[in-house]
């Protein structure tokens, strides 16, 4: 499956919408969206998972390169994630540093 | 087998002169069998005279009209034989209009210096007044240009791997304490390189070298009766003759011996040579000045003339050179494939480069010829280039000077940062941009971070010692009232204008110097410095000296016994540099090589991982993984540098590494020496692994392995 | 099931997730375990690629193959790049850290070995064989 | 005569006898010189009267050297004066040579081999 990385930017706020397979050969597209997300200087980086159906450790790479390019006051959230990605994210102690949330409302983030 | 070629025959004789027709290539005097190949160019001379001298004579031995037969499209060619070419001089007298609104300066009275002469006598010794009524001042000779290089040849050392030292060459080795034999000669530079080896540099950047007139609008300073001259060079007379004042054996007209005999030894030591070139204007000034040498051979062409035949000045020196004019672009290539080829010189950095950008009516161009033609000249292949990306006529490219994947440019960004943030002004956003070779310049444009040259000091301005000393420019020396030379220095002079006893000030400033030259050499990009920086050296202030055949401008060697310190500092500074290639990129950072544990940089704050790019900020830290470096290299260490500007001390909590590997400390500032820097290889360990102590206005460079 | 060859670079990676993909159909394998074999194989296929041969500026192959039992699906990966035995890798013993305290490599390993019920690594020779089985 | 020649036993000594070795004598010592090289392998070239060399001079040296070790002979100059050392020395003619004192020292170099 095609995989796609979509970065919307607000104030404070970098979200990536992914989709597809998220896998060394698809890494860098992630990684490259990433990088002109850190660039805006978010405060928060939303990650939206829903119709991601495929993650393998290229992509936990990218999101440990994107909490040290940007710095640890940087929040990442983890939206909607799939059951089995979910599982990797569990296996690796992700869950630990990032917020998960079913779907993301920035007000309520704000507030 | 033998076979005389018939070409070796006059077919002509004027006085008591063999002549035949020239060849038109190479232009200039060129020796061949039985005689010498004289070849100029003018394009709206009528006619053209050669004129010998017998050497060092008043009076020219011989003049021969070239016939009207031995002019090939706009080129007098012509073969003398059986000249004594050791000791002539020769000369040329053009006819042809004399207009100014036209450009036309024609005048057969004078006697001009071919613009390809490879030898020129007439300033042989350094500084010996010259006699001001001789008729033909600079006087061209014919060289040998034989040299027996032997095995020598281009080191291309890659651009990433430069650590360039900025010097000139009188300066270096002129004070009395230099211990030399010639000293302010090539041949002393020669005598010293050990010591250049010692401090570990790899390539000398030479102030101009082309033949000029120390001369040259001299002057005396009205407060003290010294005399001024034109010290530094920038003003050039001939294009391919070294300066003879700055060779022991000027006097025997072998300057281009020894240059090369200097050439050759550094090179023997890995050092390589580019020099500094004044491409933008010549000696010969504007409306006022004197026949040199192209005024009186073409006007028109060699120089950029306003509609009302008066010379643009985006030089600030009276003329600009018409360099996108295809036939002094010709001369601009011929010269430099000259030094290449003849001198095995590596590199050029070109004076105020972006008039080479400029058409001949000034107007900046988008795909230059001449900038372009040299960066796919097929013998400069792998030579250095190097602009200076800006003009005085309010062109400033640094950032975006025409590349061609090819020119580097002295990054004046680079300088004007790195100088506010060690004072404490600066901006940590710009910091970081610096520190990684300015990406915001170069990066977008694909270029590399060896196009930005990076220096916080150069010849113009104040070195280093003083950058830490003086808030203002102390320029009275120079005769013009302090108005002379740059206002805004970036500068702070650490709580007192001047020389102090002041033992705290003369420890801040020592911290500062340190501090300076340790950012210098940890920054993606390449490092300059300049003569005399690594032992503390002062110009009193003064941030213009291009006038001063003095202490002013003379390296005192004597700062080497009483600033050792520093120089040690600096040696193990650069040879932490060589010794880590993570410093030296050859691509920006932001890179995530597979089987590296860590992005290749990644900033920090006080706290680590926790980077605060605010503005008023006085601290900020980087973490450099070696782990990153891609394939072919070898696997390099972690670097990490905390840098606190501000004037209180800060603890800087330390990223954490893998168990298997430990902090040890490279470098810190804010002690004294000898534990201010450490042997590259013999760091101890770091007794806290979590945090170290950063004093106020001090850098710490750790290494993790 | 007929074993497939691929060469060593990145593009092979989905080749091989299909073939295992199929495999885990055939085998009649639940979605989780199928996901999980894919992933460990995935992983450890892209280790071949990147340090076994492109790092190593070796090139190669990859040979994959499924065999079926009664209680077992057994994928082997075989290939003649640099030695790679994961198993000899330390485990990552920063899982229970903050992402900017990690090192970003070795999660591969870690998922791929938690990912199946047994992993084997056998050097023969020249080359490398990686096996992996899961219960039925 | 603008060269003296003096043979030891296998050793060919040259003693240059004009004061200044310029672009006015250096062809007439060249033509005097090359015959020799032709002919010997081994030789000393004595300066001691000569106190100044030009650039062409120098030349002549280093073509005379390079003739001569083209054949795997040797070359040494002796009776340099000062001026002369020095100008080699900076001009990096120096570091091709073998040179010694005065003919007897640098016949001994001979010998040492």
């Amino acid at each position: 499956m095609e995989f796609n990385a979509i970065l919307e930017t607000a104030e404070n706020t970098a979200k990536i919408i992914l989709s597809g397979e998220l896998k060394a050969s698809t890494a860098p597209t992630f990684k490259t969206e990433v990088e002109k997300a850190a660039a805006t200087n978010p405060q928060r980086l939303v990650l939206v998972m829903k119709d991601l159906s495929y993650m393998a450790s290229a992509g936990l790479r990218v999101l440990i390169f994107a909490k040290q390019k940007m710095g640890a006051n940087v929040d990442i959230y983890i939206i909607a994630p799939q059951e089995m990605v979910m599982d990797t994210i569990k296996k690796t102690g992700f869950h630990h540093s990032v917020k998960i949330m079913d779907e993301y409302d920035n007000d309520k983030v704000e507030a | 087998m033998f076979i005389e070629r018939i070409d070796i025959h006059p077919t002509h004789t004027r006085d008591k002169f063999k002549l035949r027709c020239g060849k038109p290539f190479p232009f200039g005097a060129t020796l061949i069998p039985g005689g010498v190949n004289f070849s100029i160019f003018s394009r709206h001379a009528t006619s053209c005279t050669l004129v010998l001298f017998d050497k060092n004579s008043p009076e020219p031995m011989a003049e021969i009209l070239f016939p009207k037969e031995f002019r090939i499209g706009n080129v007098y060619c012509m073969v003398v034989f059986g000249l004594d070419y050791e000791n002539i001089e020769y000369g040329h007298r053009m006819d042809g209009p004399n207009n100014f609104k036209q450009g036309h300066w024609f005048d057969n009275s004078k006697i001009l210096l071919d613009p390809y002469a490879k030898i020129i006598s007439g300033r042989d010794i350094w500084g010996v007044q010259p006699d001001w009524d001789n008729i033909y001042q600079y006087r061209g000779k014919i060289a040998f240009e034989d040299f027996d290089w032997e095995d020598d040849c281009h080191l291309d050392i890659p651009s990433e791997d430069l650590i360039i030292y900025e010097m000139h060459v009188r300066s270096f080795t002129k004070h009395p304490s230099s211990n030399v034999k010639h000293p302010g000669t090539f041949a002393a530079i020669r005598e010293k390189i050990p010591y250049l080896k010692e401090l570990g540099i790899n390539a000398v950047e030479l102030m101009p070298i082309f033949e000029f007139d120390e001369f040259e609008n001299s002057r005396l300073n009205p407060q003290t009766g010294e005399m001024l001259l034109n010290y530094w060079g920038y003003s050039t007379v001939g294009f391919f003759a070294p300066k003879a004042g700055y060779a022991a054996t000027g006097k025997l007209g072998m300057q281009a011996d020894e240059l090369k005999s200097l050439v050759k030894a550094l090179h023997q030591n890995g050092i390589e040579v580019i020099l500094d070139v004044v491409f933008n204007h010549t000696a010969e000034g504007n409306e006022q000045g004197n026949y040199i040498s192209f005024r009186g051979i073409d006007n028109q062409t060699y120089y950029m003339l306003t509609p009302e035949g008066y010379y643009y000045n985006f030089s600030g020196c009276g003329n600009t050179l018409n360099c996108n004019n295809p036939i002094v672009r010709g001369m601009v290539l011929d010269c430099l494939r000259y030094w290449v080829s003849e001198y095995h010189i590596d590199g050029f950095r070109f004076d105020l480069a972006s008039i080479l950008g400029r058409d001949p009516w000034g107007k900046p161009l988008i795909n230059p010829p001449l900038l372009e033609t040299l960066a796919f000249d097929p013998i400069l292949a792998k030579c250095k280039l190097i602009a200076e990306a800006w003009d005085a006529g309010g062109l400033y490219q640094v950032g975006s000077f025409p590349d061609y994947g090819r020119w580097a440019e002295w990054n004046g960004k680079y300088r004007d940062s790195i100088r506010n943030f060690i004072k404490g002004d600066g901006n940590i956003n710009d910091m970081a941009l610096r520190l990684q070779g300015s990406p915001d310049l170069y990066a977008e444009t694909c270029r590399t971070p060896s196009a930005s040259i990076n220096f916080i000091t150069a010849h113009d301005g104040f070195t280093l010692a003083d950058l830490v000393s003086y808030n203002h420019k102390h320029n009275e020396a120079n005769g013009e009232n302090n108005n002379d030379g740059e206002n805004s220095n970036d500068s702070w002079n650490c709580g007192v204008e001047g020389w102090t006893e002041n033992q705290s000030i003369n420890d801040l400033r020592q911290r500062q110097i340190r501090n300076a030259l340790a950012i210098l050499m940890i920054s993606q990009g390449i490092p300059m410095l300049l003569m005399g920086d690594e032992i503390g050296r002062s110009k009193q202030g003064n941030n213009n000296t291009y006038c001063h055949d003095n202490e002013l401008n003379w390296l005192d060697w004597t700062l080497l016994e009483k600033n050792v310190d520093l120089f040690k500092f600096v040696k193990n500074c650069i040879a932490f540099r060589k010794s880590h290639p993570i410093l030296r990129q050859s691509h920006f950072l932001n890179q995530d090589n597979s089987g590296s544990t860590h992005p290749d940089i990644t900033w920090h704050g006080t706290k680590a991982w926790n980077p605060d790019f605010s503005d008023h900020n006085r601290t900020t830290a980087f973490m450099l993984c070696g782990r990153q470096i891609g394939r072919n290299k070898k696997k390099d260490d972690y670097i990490y540098v905390a840098m606190n500007m501000h004037w209180e001390a800060h603890n800087f909590e330390i990223p954490k590494l893998h168990k298997s590997i430990q902090w040890h400390i490279f470098a810190n500032t804010g002690v004294k020496s000898p534990e201010d820097s450490w042997e590259p290889g013999n760091e101890p360990l770091l007794d806290n692994q979590q945090e170290v102590l950063v004093g106020s206005r001090s850098v710490i460079i750790l290494v993790g392995k | 099931m007929e074993s497939i060859i691929v060469s060593g670079n990145l593009e092979s990676l989905d080749v091989i997730s299909d073939y295992v993909t199929t495999a885990a159909e055939k085998a009649n394998l639940d979605s989780k375990k199928t996901y999980k074999l894919r992933l460990a194989v995935d992983e450890i296929a892209t280790n071949i690629v990147i340090h076994g041969y492109q790092e190593a500026e070796i090139k190669g192959e990859i040979l994959c193959k499924a065999e079926f039992s009664d209680t077992s699906l057994k994928i082997h990966l075989e290939d003649s790049g640099m030695q790679y035995d994961a198993t000899q890798k330390e485990q990552p013993d920063d899982l229970y850290k903050p992402l900017e305290e990690r090192n970003i490599g070795g999660l591969g390993i870690y998922l791929a070995i938690n990912g199946v019920d047994k992993y084997i690594y056998e050097r023969h020779g020249n080359s490398n064989l990686n096996i992996f089985i899961v219960n039925r | 005569m603008a060269i003296n020649l003096k043979q030891v036993a296998d050793v060919s000594i040259i003693e240059i006898e004009d004061k200044n070795v310029d672009s006015r004598t250096v062809s007439n010592i060249q033509h005097e010189i090359m015959p020799l090289i032709e002919s010997n392998s081994k030789f000393i070239i004595d300066l001691s009267q000569v106190s100044y060399m030009s650039s062409g001079g120098l030349r002549m040296l280093l073509s005379s050297y390079r003739k001569v070790t083209a054949k795997n002979g040797k070359l040494i100059l002796v009776g340099l004066s000062e001026e002369i050392k020095d100008t080699m020395s900076v001009t990096g003619f120096l570091d091709f040579f073998h040179h010694s004192e005065n003919a007897i020292t640098g016949l001994a170099l001979f010998l040492e081999k």
